[in-house]
């Protein structure tokens, strides 16, 4: 159905102000739409070529009611010239389209910064509602900010009286009467909302029409209006990617999309199990209509049932992978160590999220490393990486991939809630370019015995029921090593205890060195970092090194086992500095494998690292 | 992938593994495990074909006998790895071996949800009503008083019937049978494997150690034609030595009541006929308990409806049951997308 | 131990604490909450001998909006903590919230379990068919063909049904009835409490974000008169605006069917009379679905046993009831003891 | 019921060989009686003032087949004039029922010990059974041993004629000839056992007289009988064990009754929750009939269901008690977040067997260190607490009621399947002098809050359902450190996370400082335990100092935290060898605690240490 909207996608002609990059922070009800206006805005400003990073910040309520704090839902968005990290420390512009949202958001915003709210639902009861004691536009309270009131309210529902819709309809369009303003004053083309609007609203020409007439009044009303609070119009230049396709990508997405790969780089169909679970959930999603792809979903009664039927899929030899958060792997640990025992391949995400218990299902943490790692009764080695960054995902799914199966292990995959919900430009890879996958299932009848290994990495075959001449028992008991047999022989145990440990440590001779993100491969001091601190530290090292300081950058992507040449790598520093959203977990690992003094730099605050933080810190150490 | 061998006569000796068999001599497993193993070769199931899942418990050994493949899971998960089992490959023909603790106790949310399902599984639950591998606790089938090193002053427990928790949950074959009654458990195997979806079979099984005798009141020789009622689709409701007994609907009544054919002006005709597609009537028979009433043995209910994978497969469409084919570098690229040129110039894409 | 107020006229506003509601404007959980607090003052319960307990869902966060004792448990566990309770206290008047994902899904063991023990507890279990909390995933209560985002081809499920599940687990007390039916609910409530052991009720209720008037098939006015049964103990099943049809058992059968009374013969009396007692006629009751037939909300089935406290301190005696009183130094020496004396010398004891 | 048989308890005159300690190994089939034999063997030989240490060898099966190696059942005793402290590395005497018990068990004998079999069992068919190639008896085999063959199956038959039994009957009394050979040689009175066994068949006389009878031929035979193999009696002394009353003790008792004078000394009713698992049962069999002493047992649907009620108990003012093994300690670790997040004491108790998975049901580990102290999703501290030997389990209960109650936390307390087992004299405490435990409700209404602390341990109030006028709501999400409200502020997680750290850190406060079992508190070496490895490291400890090395013994009771001087402790010692039944485990907190470079000494083969292992890597490191 082609769309009757036809667009005005004019470019703009005033002068703007030409800035490296910018940080706009989108705030508003949970019914204002907030979360579409942010990866519209995520959208457009990709295709001007923008480095881009974002993180939707939700509310843990589903629907809370209107105008409450609890209520607020934000989008983040930090864009530039330049390559850019994280979704920003603080914004340089807040957009609130109710005091809620004023409330909840405004101590993000960097001094200095500008405020844009909408005066039309400034009314007593909302503030009220949003615990403002006063009226902040009046008393002050806004005076570190440049501030824009601007009824928007009242704006779209004049821009829309054509349209014959209730006034409630028409209020719901306020979203891209605000994006077409902010669409102005970055320099933003239109297009391609106006199709997005199209293509979404197709059946319903007339909402489209609405949306996209209140998206062109924001914009035109910066064009015409002469606005207070120094609101003017900037010029964000592309930033210099490497050439090729892009598109932009969420953790999630591309963690699902990198286990598809994997799958199928290794000749495998998989068969995902979950239960769903913030901020886990949308991994699932993301799979469940890929049937065609290879992939076979399943929710399962609990969590425990999805790693079993994970375990059994493996078993007869799909992909198991299971996938949940915190609270839901620690229902799983029992039965990854029957994995372990039985020498399955099973890929086990974790998109971790604050706690202890159910905590704070919706903020991030890193705080399930000591789980993944220890987290199992018994000497229950297992391997563990971690995504750094939502296109990271990708990639780290196909390793994850290649080490279950090549070695016949768990593989927990760390991920947080950070990482699956922001998203960042991509470039695409081309799946068929990537290396495949040397699986092969066991046929070989002659000699055979449940635990034949590959004698390089020690992983047993997989053999898979329904192949003739090799029927055989598996099981949680001890095995001899030799026969499969169950054993209860001291020395066999100890073997196997062995081989287990071995075979994982083995790894380490498979994975690449560790290197150094940036910086020297020894000096003053190195921050290492894993999973989603990866942005912040990033920018926090530039930052430093710019002005000289000698810093250097070392994230992990395999916590366990960990790089062999690490220990030497980190001996070379005088500092270690170990940034984690977490009380200190890697830390543990570092300080009793090298026995270096590693000092901890932990924030657990359901809050990403500011970059700020980390150059605070790491000055200071510097400096002491 | 794999060749399969063609279908070659077998007999009960070629479904037994080497490994030496280690329950308790005169358990009641062993007669369970010889009738499956005299059972398999008729079905002309290719021996790789099979695959034996269970749990942990006495009874869940019961995989290391069988001469096929073979999965000793972890207490109570047998069902869900069993499922996890036919979402990779619904060819094979998979048994899932569980206790009254295995299946009932830890593992009741994976039977309840299988159950529901209707995965296409075999699932054999052997009620001893104690946990037999772990020395002889009461367990949730146990009779109200069983005393155990749990339960020093008898067990105040309600028992669950495995039979009534399965209707309830929603299972489309239930059926019922004794450790010793070779011919009969032979007939529940056959009628199981032949239902596609989750066939549900209880077995009251003789723990001699723990629990010796539990079903003695009605298994025994001399009690068992007057204390056990065989169902038969079709046929009517009548037990005894004499076949004399009969049950039939109380009149103006929801009960059963037990008939004497001949006598008080009742006639064969007016005994019951068992009609094992009847929820209700299931339910009715499941619950009949000695002294008043036989005990009801057979399939007490038999609905076929689509199984799980067949559900899934039929969804999935023609493409998707043969692997992987949709092309991912094409989804990868669905939505918007943008090109960075040599030295930075961006295209739309 | 602790001072008990003497019970004083309380109101529906003395059992809202002071909690912001967070639930979505228009939910079916307000009516829930709004009829129990208008049902708890009638009952004379002192404020500080409730508790709520629940486990994690939309519905679970009812505890918090209550002015009373409340336990905010993990996904599926409320079951399991509020037993904990009764065994630690069983003074207390314990209040279980849970969803269908919470109850029926994770937690299915632990209410098969609570209800074959029968500890006293009254369940309310809020079925929307759905998961809410987790943004509209299908729930084991979700019919065949849900779209969701965890299903976008339809969920292939059979779905559970929480009565028949219930009555199957052994339930001593099985209930129904619609988030919006405020004085139904308020006299299942009342009923549910009075009945001493679990008391199992289903609430209908509407989730209007993710599962909107998935009930509205029956609970839409227009619709509710022909497609609701209000079941009684000792009234005929009636149903209908004029309360002209019934049910009656199918002649020959064991079915319920559909008569119209004043038509082909059939007289008031021909319509079955509920009997709460009956498991076959609950689970018969549980069963029926609209379009052929109503949905039977009320008492399904009442049948009163003992409840697993009283059991339990039964079975203790009255020693053990108010606590430690045995002489643990006796219990230490009990058995072969000796004494060793100064100098090492041994004197048996 | 007054028995009819008369004990002939007179005393040997023979001439006898005085030895310091002795260990015995009992072996035969699971029907033998072994156990039995074992339990009156340690009962008569603690009533004449040894110091003693027993080890059963329980096979895997209930009941295996006759006959078989895998139906083996065993049980050692260490007995002395010294202090004994562990069952023995290698049996003197091992006395063999059948030819699989001889099987089994030959390798662990003494080179050059003495081994008895009864030649009645050696047909041919059972020395195939049993895994014999040709007869040990005659091909060498035994050739290392002092063996005596005697036919004790025909000597029982021949004592029992006149008792009318069947032959099966008969044999059945087998375990008590070899017994009553066993009391002659070492000197031991009959009449302990005549009375047990006059109580035990009081039902019976018959049965009470033939086994009897059987003791009484056995003990005639060693008076009478020219035995080869040099078999002889031996007299061992007493020990010099402190003062007061003794009884003998298994860890499984122990460690009940440690819960039971716990909650008595609490003022609290237990709630004991579990589900049955090996090695863990038997502390739900001790305390199941203990209505009368406060103790509600319950035995839940799983281990989920358990340690929840345990919670749910706790939260209605009973002290809940939950117990397992590694696999089902697992399935809680959720469950324990709750309890950690909402602040109620709860015990847990980790029977730790071997891993992973189902791994060896029946063999000890000490492998469940790490899931105890950081296996659980998030920043999630609790106490850990371990206890050494089957005495200490009793204390150890009590230490783990006091912090549970204290300081508002889940303790898990480990011990393992060797711990629970084994039994040793124990000088009965007066519980009347144990100190009580101020454990008290919170009913001050005013300015109440279900977050208010004590300023002290910062555990929060324990407020009972059920006290007007304080009903409040608790539960897994994270709540507002004044309010006790849900929060998802930053500031407040972090503060809470602060919090939970730092009171479990602040017990290190409250527990005594590591002090040095044996040995200088600094010096060249120090061996580090844990646990069950107290016997062995102690006794290797003493042996190694007597020979004048300088090595010392520290064992530690709290893992978690850990003393507040240990790492000074151990910065005084050149070497720090950390002896453990895993992996390494307990060497990772140190290690990473204290940066220093202890090393590893570990075993993981289902079997505790033995002296001479320890010995050996101590002397190879002070050598090196
Ligand atoms: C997670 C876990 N919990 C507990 C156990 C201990 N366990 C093993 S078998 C069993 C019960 C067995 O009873 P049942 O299923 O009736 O089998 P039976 O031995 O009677 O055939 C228990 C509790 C275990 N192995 N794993
Ligand atoms: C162990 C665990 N698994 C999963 C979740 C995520 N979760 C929270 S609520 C919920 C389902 C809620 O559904 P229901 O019980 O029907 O409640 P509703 O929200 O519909 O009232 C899930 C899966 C969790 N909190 N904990
Ligand atoms: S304990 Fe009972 S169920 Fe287990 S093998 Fe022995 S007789 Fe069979
Ligand atoms: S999501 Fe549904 S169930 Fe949850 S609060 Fe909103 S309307 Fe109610
Ligand atoms: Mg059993
Ligand atoms: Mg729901």
């Amino acid at each position: 159905m082609v769309s009757a909207i036809a667009a005005k996608a004019e470019v703009i002609a005033a002068p703007r102000r030409e800035v490296e990059s910018v940080v706009v922070r989108f705030a508003g009800d949970s019914g204002d739409g907030i979360q579409l206006t942010g990866s519209q805005f995520t959208m457009s400003t990709a295709l001007v070529g923008n480095d881009l990073a974002t993180f939707p910040d939700f509310p843990a309520e589903i629907r809370a009611p209107v105008g409450t704090t609890f209520g607020v839902s934000a989008f983040q968005i930090n864009f530039g010239a330049r390559r850019i990290m994280t979704p920003g420390d603080a914004p340089d512009l807040l957009i609130a389209l109710n005091p809620a949202a004023l409330k909840v958001n405004l101590d993000t915003v960097k001094p200095g910064g500008s405020v844009i709210i909408d005066t039309g639902t400034c009314t007593a009861r909302n503030l009220r509602k949003a615990g403002f004691e006063g009226n902040p536009l009046e008393d002050g309270t806004l005076a570190p900010f440049k501030v824009t009131g601007i009824d928007i309210s009242r704006h779209t529902e004049e821009a829309l009286t054509s349209f014959g819709l209730s006034q409630k309809d028409m209020l719901r369009c306020k979203n891209m009467w605000a994006l077409g303003l902010v669409y102005w004053m970055y320099g933003r083309s239109r297009q391609a909302t106006i199709d997005w609007l199209n293509r979404k609203f197709a059946k319903r020409p007339e909402i489209a029409g609405a949306n996209i007439a209140a998206l062109n009044a924001g914009h035109a009303f910066g064009e015409t209006a002469e606005m207070g609070g120094g609101l003017s119009g900037f010029t964000v230049g592309p930033a210099t990617l490497d050439p090729g396709l892009y598109r932009t990508v969420s953790g999630s997405e591309a963690l699902a999309w990198g286990l598809v790969a994997g799958a199928q780089l290794a000749g495998l169909k998989m068969v995902f199990s979950s239960y769903p679970i913030t901020p886990a959930s949308s991994i699932l999603h993301a799979l469940a209509p890929l049937r065609e792809y290879g992939v076979t979903t399943f929710q399962a009664e609990d969590e425990i049932a999805a790693v079993c039927s994970a375990i059994g899929a493996s078993y007869a030899g799909a992909l198991g992978v299971t996938s949940s958060s915190g609270p839901g792997i620690a229902l799983k640990t029992e039965a990854i160590g029957l994995a372990i025992g039985t020498e399955l391949p099973l890929v086990v995400i974790d998109s971790q999220r604050a706690g202890p218990s159910t905590g704070m299902p919706t903020k991030t943490e890193q705080s399930d490393l000591h789980q993944a790692v220890f987290g199992r009764n018994a000497d229950s080695p297992v391997a563990v990486i971690a995504a750094r960054s939502p296109s990271d995902c990708f990639e780290v799914a196909i390793e994850a991939v290649r080490l279950a199966t090549k070695y016949m292990t768990p593989v927990i995959l760390l991920t947080d809630g950070f990482v699956a919900n922001a998203a960042e430009p991509w470039r695409i890879p081309d799946v068929d370019t990537l290396p495949r996958m040397a699986v092969s299932f066991a046929t070989e009848t002659e000699d055979f015995r449940p635990t034949r290994r590959d004698p390089v990495t020690q992983a047993r075959e997989w053999v898979l029921p329904g192949t003739p001449g090799m029927e055989h028992r598996i099981g949680g008991l001890e095995r001899d090593f030799d026969t499969g047999n169950i054993s209860y022989d001291p020395a066999n145990h100890q073997k196997m205890t062995n081989l287990r440990i071995g075979k994982i440590a083995g790894i380490a001779r498979d994975i690449p060195a560790q290197g150094v993100e940036a910086g020297n491969p020894r000096g003053r001091l190195a921050v290492v970092g894993w999973g989603s601190t990866y942005g912040p530290i990033s920018r926090a090292v530039d930052n430093l090194r710019e002005v000289g300081l000698d810093v250097s950058h070392i994230h992990l992507r395999h916590i366990w086992p960990l790089p062999a040449n690490l220990g030497d790598l980190l001996a070379g520093f005088e500092h270690v500095l170990v940034p984690e959203m977490n009380a200190g977990q890697l830390i543990t690992l570092l300080r009793s494998r090298y026995l270096i003094d590693a000092e901890g730099l932990n924030k657990v605050s359901g809050q990403p690292f500011k970059i700020s933080e980390i150059e605070a810190t790491v000055r200071a150490r510097l400096e002491a | 992938m794999n060749v399969t061998t063609p279908p070659k006569k077998l007999t009960d000796k070629d479904f037994a593994s080497d490994q030496e068999i280690r329950w308790c001599p005169g358990c009641g497993d062993y007669g369970v495990l010889k009738a499956l193993q005299r059972t398999l070769p008729e079905m002309g199931i290719p021996r790789e074909k099979l695959v034996f899942v269970s749990g942990i418990g006495c009874s869940s050994r019961f995989p290391y006998y069988m001469n096929t493949y073979g999965f000793h899971t972890i207490h109570g998960r047998a069902p869900a790895i069993a499922t996890g089992i036919k979402l990779a490959n619904r060819d094979l023909d998979v048994w899932v071996i569980s206790g009254d603790g295995d299946g009932l106790s830890i593992g009741g949310n994976h039977l309840l949800h299988v159950l529901r399902r209707n995965v296409d599984l075999n699932i054999l639950l052997f009620n001893n009503e104690i946990y037999g591998l772990t020395k002889g606790q009461a367990s949730p089938t146990s009779r109200p008083g069983t005393r155990s090193p749990s339960t020093p002053g008898g067990s105040i427990d309600y028992p669950v019937s495995a039979a009534r928790f399965a209707l309830g949950a929603g299972a489309h074959f239930v059926a019922r049978s004794v450790d010793t009654l070779q011919p009969h458990l032979m007939e529940m195997f056959r009628r199981a494997h032949a239902h596609r979806g989750t066939s549900f079979v209880e077995i009251f099984q003789n723990c001699l150690v723990y629990n010796d005798g539990v079903f003695a009141h009605f298994t025994d020789r001399e009690v068992a034609d007057e204390t056990q009622l065989r169902v038969r689709h079709g046929e009517p409701l009548l037990f005894g030595a004499a076949q004399d007994k009969g049950l039939r609907l109380k009149p103006g009544t929801l009960e059963l009541e037990v008939v004497k054919v001949g006598e008080g002006g009742v006639g064969k005709a007016d005994v019951m006929v068992h009609d094992e597609t009847s929820p209700v009537l299931a339910m009715m028979l499941a619950s009949l308990t000695p002294p008043a009433f036989p005990v009801a043995l057979g399939v007490l209910y038999c609905h076929p409806g689509a199984c799980y994978e067949d559900a899934l497969a039929a969804q999935a469409g023609p493409k998707a049951a043969d692997g992987p084919k949709a092309n991912l570098n094409a989804l990868l690229r669905r939505g918007a997308t943008w090109t960075v040129q040599e030295g930075g110039r961006i295209a739309d894409a």
